[in-house]
C-alpha cells in the first residue's frame, strides 16, 4: 500500500513549468531591474531547482515522513538521547504570534513578554544546575561544552595563566574531545576503571598548571552516577582547573543532585533531550551553559537581565557581560527551543522535574531487569536512566551480532537502542527507555527481545525484513560518495 | 504532569521485578551527602490549560511580525512562508525522530536531507553541501577553520566589515584561542575596497570571508576578490543570502570555495533569532575537510537504492578531537523547512521572491530618500535592503515608525564591532530591509510616518 | 492557481492521446447554448500570501473568544481543547481521507470510528451510538424521525419548551410536511411540568423530547418523564450535555431510549457554530432503525481482527428511499476530535471538566444575583448555565460586559420561538455559560462590569 | 515496522489510573457538590472511559493514521467524490484566530470580518450556479437536498398546491430518494435511456399536477452532460413542477455553464467536494443551496444581508427570511468548511474556477484513453470530469471482477475508484481523477491497471496483499453486528 511514485527524488517528480507557488504581482513602479542592479552580478537564469505543483510536494513529503520511527509512532529507546514523548502543547504555544514571528532585532521594550521568559528560563536552569550565571546563547549541547571552553579559556588568559590541557575520560562524547580541540586545547583521555569510573589516580597523573578543564559527563556514558565526583572536583580545583559537567543525562538527576553541588564550574544543558525539545531528525537542539559567578563576567552576549525599576514593575533588557568572550552565534539563541524547554519546566514544576527523573530511573532498571537474562549489563546492579548491556554472550554462542539484535527489533516496530557504543563495552546495547514509556510497552519490548534471540541466526543477519531498505552498503559508498542528484547523475 | 503518569500500583509492580524495595534504592547510587536535600525553587506547575493562558499573556506583551508591518532586517527576514512549510514539517514523523543513525528506519529524513543538499548545492553554485550548521554566524566561523584546514594556512584570516557583524564577533571568538590573526577590513564606503583588501592578503592567510549581498545590503565585487585570494591561495568564503540567488550569481560562480549562509529566508520563521539555519557548501575537492553532516546515497542489500549517513569519518562519534567539527545536533528540521520551501517555489517563484524584494526595496529606498533629513548612508547597488541615515537619530525613526505600526531595523549602534563606523553615523543609521510580503501602501506608510 | 497547473505541453500530450485537438473539443458535450458567454462575475485571484493577508484582515474584525473572555452558552461552550487533539486530528491521512468504503485503505478511520460509538455509547449509558450527525440540532430532529420509525407512531410528537430553541425549529422544520403533530410544552419554570406533560401524552404519541441540562441550564425530572413516556408506549429523547456526564447520571441510567447530543463540547472549536457533532445512541433493540453510519467488528481473510462499515442496509446508497437517514457525508473528522478528546480526558479528566464548570457557574451566579437589577429567571438546580435577568435590559447587559472585554449571552430574545415567555421577559433575559476555563478573576471581572 | 502493540483499542491500552489531561484546581468557594446539585441526579461515578496518559493516546492515532490512505498520500479517484487536493493553506486560514474562535452566537456588530466573508461566499455562489439566494446552512449535500425540498414543499403550500411526488432517474445518488422521502414526498423513479441519459418520453408520463420537484445530477452519473436538459426543464415547469439540480458534479462546469441558466430553479453544492473542503474521512462537510428569486422567502433562516449604510461603509447582518422554513439545524452552518471554500474560490478567481473545470475533464478523459484498451466504458465517446468503465470484460474472459482489480490496487499504492456503482453499469468502475492530479500519476495509475490485468488470477481474487487487512468478513458481521467494546466482551 506505500505509495512509491510518490517518494522518487524530487528532482525525479520534477516537470518544466509546473510551479507550487505563485507570488502577487509587482505593486510598485516597474523599473528596469537594469537600473536596480548591475547587469555583471546578475544571473543568467535562477538555479535549476526541481519543478513541483503543491500537491506533489505534499505527497512527496507526507510519504517519506511515513518511511521515519519517531517517538510519535514508535518506542525509541536511543541511548544517550533521551528520546522521550514531546507534549504537544509546546508546539502549539511555540506558534503563537507574538513568539514565533518576533524579529531577532527587535527593541527590548517591545518583546518584555518573551525576555521574562527567558530570564525566568535563565533562573530555572541556575536553580537546577546548581550553577548561577546562565548562556542560552548555544544552539546545541557540543556549541554549549565549546562555549564553556571558550570562557574558561577567557577566564585563564584574563588570569595571566597559560593551560593548554583539556582531560577527559575514554567514555566521553565524542563531542567533549571534538570541542576542546576546536577551542584550541589539547586532548588528554583518560582511560579509567575497569568498572567504568573514573580513576581518580591516573586523573591525578595528569592534573598540573597546564590543566584547563576536566571534563566529565555525570551520569556517566553507562548510566552510572560517578560516586567520587566531589573528590574528583576537588583534585582538579587543586591545581587550580575547571570541572565541567556534561549535561547530556541530567535527565537521571533533576532534582536529586546537582552539578554545582557536586562540584562542577560549569556545565551544558541538552534542552532539546531533558526539557524535551523534539529532535526533529537530527536537530534544533538548544544547549545553554550555566557557570560559577567568578565566570559569569565572560559569557557570551546577550545575556537577559532584570532592571531595578525601583517598583513593582517588571523589566527585563538585553545586557553585555563585562568581559564577553564575545558571541558563538548569531542573534540570541534557539528560542523557540527554549519555549518548548520553559513549557516543560513550567508544567512538571519542582515536584514534577524530580520525579521525571526518579520515573526515569525506574523505567530503566525495570528494562535492564527485564533482559537480564538475555542482555546482561556489566556494570552496576543498578543504573541511573539508562544502562548498557551487552550482546557478546550471544555472540559468541549463538554469532548474534548487536547489529543482528537492533536490526530485527525494527521488524517488531521498535526502534533499536545505541548499538557499538560505548566502545569499553564489547557488543554494548545502549538502553535509555525515558520516563514517558509505560510498562506495558517495556514489556512488549521485552518480549520482543526475548523472542529475538531464540530466532534463526540467517533471518536475524539478513534482518531488517520489513523496512522500506534493508541493510545500505556503506564501502563502496564511502569510497565513492554520491551526496546531490547532480552527483547521481553523473554515476 | 499527567504524561508522565506512571500509576503507583505498575511502580510497585516494576520495583518488585528489579528487585528492591523502593525507589530510594535506586537513588542510593547518588551518595547522600550530594543529594539536594530540599525541594528545587521552581515557579508552581501549570495544567495546559493554566500554561497556555500564562504563555497567551506573556506573547501578548511581545510586538510580533504578524500583527504589524516589518521593515526589519540585518540578517533575519520577513520572507513569506507557504502554508505547506508547517504542515509537512510538523508530521511527528521527521520532528520527534533522530539523527537517522538506522538508516532502515530513517529513509524519511535521509532521503529529504540528500534532497536539500541537492538543492543547497544548486543554490550555492558549488557541488557539494552538508545537512545544516547552527546557524549563519557560526557558519561563517566554522567556514573559516574548515578554510584553515584546508589550506593548512594559520597565519590570518582577512574578513570583511560589511560582513554580518555577529557573525565576524562569531569569528572573533572561535578564534580568540588560537595563534591566527582575525583582521577586520573596515568597508567605509558600503563595501569591500579590492585594492586595499589586497594589501592584507599574503601567503599566510587562509582565507578572505565576505558577504554578498552584503551587511548593508550592497553588492560586492566578488570575482575581483576572489581573484585576489586566489593569487595568494589563499579561500574566498562567501557569505550569502539564498534568497538573492533568484536574480544574482550564484557563489561558485562568482570564485567563492565555500559559500555559507543564514537559510532563515527558506521557510523558518523569525521566531527571535532561532532555531535557524546555517547552510555551508563547498568544492568537491574539500569534501573530507567539511564540518557537519552528509547524507550519501547507495544501495540495500536488495540493490534499491537508498541513502545513509556517509564519510561519518569526518564526525565527532567517530574521529573525536581530529573531527572536522564537534557539531552533533545541528539544524535538521530547518534543513527540511528550507527542502520544502524550494521545492514549492522551484526556479520561477524563487526568482520572483528575489525580484519583488529588490524592486520594492527599491521604491521604499527612492521614496525615503526624499524625505528631509532621511538618505541613504551608502550609495552603491543594493538587493534588498540598505542603511537608512535620518538626522534626528535612528531611535527616532525607529520609535515613530513605530507609533505608525511599522518596525524598521536594527540600528548600527547595535553592533559593537561596527567601532570603525564614526559614532554619530552609528547613531543616525539603521537597516531597512523590504521582502516581497510588503505592500506599496505599507512602503507608503513608513514614508508617512517618517516624513 | 498555483496548484492546479498542468503545464501547456503536457495539456496538448494528453489531448493528443485523448484524439482531440483541443480542450474545445471535449467541452462540445456542453450544448453550445447553454455554455456560458462571459466570464464568472467573482473577486480577483489571489495568490496566497495575499490571501493571508486578506484572511487576516477579515478576522482582525470578529471577537473571538481567544482574546476575550468568554461566558457565552446556548449550546456551544468555551471548553477548554487539549493540544493534541488539534495535532491528531491534523494528520493528512485522517483528514483528507473519505468514507472508508474500502476497508483496507482505512482501517485507521474504521478503528477510530469504533472507538467513538464504545465511547460515546459509555457516555450515554446506552447501548449502540452512531458514527456521527450533522450536529445537535438536527440531530434532535432525526432521533423523532427514528422514534416514529420505532414506534410506529405519527400522531404526535411532544417537544418541552426547554429544548434549546434551535433544535426545536429543526424538528418543526423536519416534520412540517408530515401528519403529525409538533407539540411544544412551554416550561415557563424553567423545567418541564411533569403533570402537565402527562395530559399531553396519548398512544399515538411518538415521542418526547427533552433536554437535561436544559436549554435553561436547569435540570429536568428526566426519570418521571421517562415514566410518562414509557407509560403510553412512547420513546424519550434525551437530548444531553456531553460533559455534564462527568457528574450527572447518564440518559440511559435515567429512562432514556435515544439520546442525542451536541458534541462541539467534545474537543470542537466555536468556529461560528460548525462544522460540530451530531451525536445519537439508542437501545441495542432499535438498532436497525437507527439513521447514520456504523461501524462494526470483524475479521479478516487472514482471522486477524478488524474493522469494516456495518449495517449499510440502513443507509441510503443501499436502501434510498427506505432508508433510516438521506446522510451520507456526515461529521467523522469532529467524531474523531471527540474521540482524542475523550481518550485525554477518561473518566477523572471528564469528572474534572463537569465538576469544575459547575462550581464556576454557581459562583458566578451567586454573585451576579447579588447586584442590583441583576436576578436568575428560575431557581431550580442547574449545571454549567443559567439564565440571568438584567433589569436595564439584556442588550445592555452584553454592552457593558463587552466593554471590559468579556462575551456573556446569547439573549432569550434572539429566539423567536421562545415566545411562550413574555416579552419583556425575553428583553431583559439571557444566558451566561461558565465552563473550566474561566477563573475567578475573570467572573469577578464579569461581575464588576455589571455591577 | 509497524507498531502493532500502539494500534489496541483504546480499552485495551487502558490501565487504571493513567490519565493523559490535568486540570487547574478550583479557585473558586468549595462549596460542596451536594449543595449545587440534587444527590439523585448525580452519578455514582464518571462514565467507564479508558484511562491513557498523553503519549499513548498520540501513540494511538498516529499509528491508527497511518493505516488510512488518503489524498495526503495517494491517488484517489474515487468517482463522485472529487477527492481533490486539499490546499493546505486553508487548513492555516480556517484556524485564525477571530474565525475559529467566534462563538455562534456573537453579536453581528462584532463579527464584520465574518459575516463579509460568508456574503461574499453567497455572491459567489448565487453566480456560479445562476441561481440568486443563496443558504449557506445545510452541513452536507444530502442535507441541502432535503433544506430544498422543504422550501419546495413550503413554496407549494403556500400556492395552495398539493404536489406530493418527486421525480428522478434510476442513476440518482441515494441521497435523492432518501430526501425526497424524509421531506414526506413520493419517490417515482425514471428508468432512463441505454445511453445514461434522461428519457423525456418516460419523464412526461410521470409529469402531472402532483409533480412537486425533478431531480436530476448534471453532469449525471455517467460523467456525462444532460445534453436536453434545458426541454427537460421545460417540461417539469409546464406541469408547475420545479428543476432539482444535484450539484456534486459541478466540479466538471462551474464556469462553463450554469444550472440557473439550463432551467436549474435550485440545486445544492458540496463545498467538500468541488470546493476542496478537505472529507475529513468521511465528514465534515457543506451543502449551500441556490434557489430562484420566487424561493428566496422560504430559505432557511439566518442568512446574510448586506445593509444599506448610505455611504461606502459595509455591513452586514443576519437575517430571516419572510416565509423561511425554519431551520434545518443549529447555528449558521458548517462555517469552517465555508471559510475553506470561500479560500479555494478566491484563490482561483474567475478563470480559474473554470480553469479547474477544464482540467479535470482533461484529466479524465486522459484516464479513460488510457484505461480504454483493458477497461472500456460504455457510455460516451468522452466525458466530463469523471467517466464510468466496466469490469464486464475481464470478468467474462478472465474471472477477474471490478473488486479484484480495486482491491489489487491498494498493493500498488493506489486507491480505487467507486465499484459496482452506477449499477446501471455492469462490473461499473468509476474513475474521478480530478484536475489536481497530474500526467505523471495518471500514467503511473494505468501502467498499474495494465499490469494488473493480466496477473494470476488467484493473486487478485486474495487480494490484497501489502495492506494491513484483507477482505473483512462481512456476512456474520452483520448478521450479528459487534459495535462497541462492550459487545465485543461480550463476544
Ligand atoms: C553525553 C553527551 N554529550 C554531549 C552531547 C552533544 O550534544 P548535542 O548533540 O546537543 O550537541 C551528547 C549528545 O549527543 C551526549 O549524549
Ligand atoms: C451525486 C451526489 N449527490 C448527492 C451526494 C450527497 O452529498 P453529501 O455526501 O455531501 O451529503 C453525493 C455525495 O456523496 C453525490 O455524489
Amino acid at each position: 500500500m506505500r505509495n512509491r511514485q510518490a517518494t522518487q527524488l524530487l528532482s525525479e517528480l520534477s516537470h518544466a513549468g509546473r510551479r507550487g507557488a505563485e507570488l502577487p504581482p509587482s505593486d510598485v513602479p516597474e523599473w528596469p531591474l537594469e537600473d536596480l542592479l548591475p547587469s555583471e552580478a546578475m544571473a543568467a537564469a535562477p538555479p535549476r531547482l526541481p519543478e513541483l505543483a503543491e500537491p506533489d510536494v505534499v505527497r512527496h513529503f507526507v510519504n517519506l515522513s511515513t518511511l521515519n520511527m519517531s517517538v510519535d509512532t514508535h518506542f525509541y529507546p536511543l541511548g544517550s538521547c533521551t528520546m522521550k514523548y514531546n507534549p504537544k502543547r509546546h508546539e502549539r504555544l511555540s506558534r503563537l504570534p507574538g513568539i514565533v514571528d518576533v524579529h531577532p532585532h527587535q527593541t527590548a521594550g517591545n518583546i518584555q513578554g518573551l525576555l521574562e521568559l527567558l530570564y525566568e528560563m535563565q533562573e530555572m536552569l541556575a536553580e537546577i544546575s546548581g550553577l548561577p550565571a546562565v548562556s542560552l546563547q548555544p544552539a546545541a549541547g557540543a556549541h554549549g561544552e565549546l562555549t564553556a571552553l571558550f570562557v574558561a579559556a577567557a577566564y585563564f588568559r584574563d588570569k595571566g595563566e597559560s593551560r593548554t590541557k583539556v582531560i577527559f575520560p575514554a567514555s566521553a562524547h565524542g563531542t567533549n574531545p571534538a570541542s576542546a580541540a576546536m577551542a584550541g586545547f589539547d586532548c588528554v583521555e583518560l582511560k579509567g576503571r575497569s568498572d567504568g569510573f573514573v580513576d581518580i589516580e591516573e586523573l591525578k597523573q595528569h592534573l598540573d598548571d597546564k590543566t584547563a578543564v576536566f571534563m566529565v559527563t555525570n551520569p556517566n556514558t553507562l548510566g552510572l552516577f560517578e560516586r567520587e565526583i566531589a573528590e574528583i572536583a576537588k583534585v582538579v580545583h587543586d591545581v587550580g582547573g575547571l570541572v565541567y559537567i556534561d549535561g547530556a543525562n541530567m535527565n537521571a538527576i533533576m532534582g536529586i543532585t546537582r552539578p554545582g553541588d557536586f562540584g562542577g564550574d560549569m556545565m551544558h544543558y541538552n534542552v532539546h533531550k531533558t526539557f524535551t525539545g523534539p529532535h526533529g531528525a537530527g536537530g534544533p537542539g538548544s544547549g545553554p551553559i550555566c557557570v560559577r559567578d567568578f565566570l559569569a563576567d565572560y559569557l557570551p552576549a546577550p545575556i537577559v537581565r532584570q532592571r531595578d525599576t525601583g517598583s513593582d514593575e517588571k523589566r527585563f533588557e538585553l545586557a553585555t557581560p563585562s568581559k564577553t568572550i564575545g558571541r558563538v552565534r548569531s542573534f540570541f539563541g534557539n528560542v523557540g527551543i527554549l519555549v518548548r524547554g520553559y513549557c516543560y519546566l513550567r508544567t512538571l514544576g519542582a515536584a514534577g522535574v524530580r520525579e521525571a527523573a526518579e520515573q526515569a530511573i525506574l523505567n530503566a532498571n525495570y528494562l535492564k531487569a527485564l533482559l537480564a537474562d538475555v542482555l546482561p549489563s556489566a556494570h552496576g546492579e543498578h543504573c541511573l536512566h539508562e544502562f548498557v548491556a551487552s550482546a557478546d554472550g550471544l555472540a559468541k554462542e549463538r554469532g548474534i551480532t548487536a547489529m543482528d539484535i537492533a536490526k530485527r527489533l525494527l521488524d517488531y516496530g521498535f526502534h533499536p537502542p545505541t548499538v557499538y557504543f560505548p566502545l569499553v563495552v564489547p557488543h554494548a546495547m545502549m538502553f535509555e527507555p525515558t520516563e514517558t514509556e509505560s510498562k506495558a510497552t517495556l514489556d512488549a519490548f521485552s518480549d520482543a527481545i526475548h523472542k529475538i534471540v531464540t530466532e534463526d541466526a540467517d533471518l536475524l543477519h539478513t534482518a531488517p525484513h520489513s523496512t522500506p531498505v534493508s541493510r545500505p552498503e556503506e564501502v563502496n559508498a564511502t569510497r565513492k560518495p554520491v551526496l546531490t542528484w547532480a552527483a547521481c547523475n553523473k554515476e | 504532569m499527567s504524561y508522565l503518569f506512571t500509576t503507583s500500583d505498575e511502580q510497585q509492580q516494576m520495583l518488585g521485578r528489579i528487585g528492591v524495595d523502593s525507589l530510594a534504592t535506586l537513588l542510593d547510587q547518588i551518595p547522600t551527602q550530594l543529594q539536594l536535600d530540599r525541594p528545587l525553587r521552581m515557579p508552581p506547575a501549570l495544567t495546559e490549560l493554566e500554561l497556555e493562558r500564562h504563555l497567551r499573556e506573556l506573547a501578548s506583551r511581545n510586538v510580533g511580525a504578524a500583527s504589524r508591518v516589518c521593515f526589519m532586517g540585518g540578517g533575519a527576514y520577513d520572507h513569506y512562508i507557504p502554508s505547506v512549510v508547517d504542515e509537512v514539517t510538523g508530521r511527528g514523523e521527521f520532528y520527534t525522530a533522530y539523527t537517522p543513525y538506522q538508516a532502515e528506519a530513517s529513509q524519511g529524513t535521509l532521503q529529504a536531507f540528500f534532497e536539500f543538499q541537492s538543492l543547497i548545492a544548486e543554490l550555492s553554485g558549488l557541488d557539494i553541501a552538508n545537512a545544516s550548521l547552527y546557524d549563519g554566524g557560526s557558519g561563517v566561523a566554522e567556514a573559516v577553520l574548515m578554510a584553515m584546514r584546508c589550506t593548512g594556512r594559520t597565519g590570518r584570516v582577512v574578513v570583511a566589515g560589511s560582513v554580518n557583524p555577529e557573525a565576524v564577533q562569531s569569528v572573533t571568538t572561535y578564534l580568540a584561542d588560537q595563534p591566527t590573526e582575525v583582521l577586520v577590513l573596515p568597508t567605509r564606503h558600503g563595501k569591500v575596497g579590492v585594492a586595499e583588501l589586497e594589501s592584507y592578503i599574503d601567503e599566510t592567510t587562509a582565507c578572505i570571508v565576505i558577504q554578498h549581498p552584503n551587511f548593508f545590503g550592497e553588492l560586492e565585487d566578488v570575482e575581483q576578490i576572489a581573484a585576489v585570494a586566489h593569487q595568494q591561495g589563499a579561500l574566498l568564503i562567501h557569505s550569502f543570502d539564498p534568497i538573492s540567488v533568484g536574480l544574482l550569481k550564484r557563489p561558485g560562480e562568482l570564485g567563492a570555495d565555500i559559500a555559507v549562509a543564514e537559510g532563515q529566508a527558506l521557510g523558518v520563521p523569525l521566531q527571535f533569532g532561532g532555531p535557524y539555519l546555517g547552510i555551508l557548501a563547498c568544492k568537491k575537492e574539500l569534501v573530507r575537510k567539511m564540518p557537519g553532516r552528509l547524507i550519501g546515497q547507495t544501495v540495500d542489500r536488495n540493490g534499491q537504492r537508498c541513502f545513509f549517513l556517509n564519510l561519518q569519518a569526518r564526525e565527532q562519534h567517530i574521529r573525536r578531537a581530529g573531527a572536522m567539527s564537534n557539531i552533533c545536533t545541528n539544524q535538521g528540521l530547518l534543513a527540511l523547512r528550507a527542502t520544502v520551501y524550494l521545492s514549492l517555489l522551484g526556479p520561477q517563484g524563487l526568482k520572483e521572491v528575489a525580484e519583488l524584494s529588490c524592486r520594492k526595496a527599491h521604491y521604499a529606498a527612492d521614496r525615503l530618500k526624499q524625505i528631509e533629513g532621511c538618505e541613504l548612508l551608502f550609495t552603491g547597488p543594493f538587493f534588498k535592503e540598505f542603511v537608512l541615515k535620518y538626522e534626528h537619530g535612528a531611535d527616532s525613526a525607529i520609535r515613530k515608525a513605530a507609533a505608525a505600526g511599522v518596525d524598521i531595523g536594527p540600528m548600527l549602534s547595535r553592533f559593537p564591532n561596527l567601532n570603525w563606523l564614526p559614532q554619530e553615523v552609528r547613531d543616525q543609521c539603521l537597516l531597512v530591509a523590504v521582502t516581497e510580503s510588503r505592500t506599496k501602501d505599507e512602503i507608503d506608510r513608513l514614508v508617512t510616518a517618517l516624513a
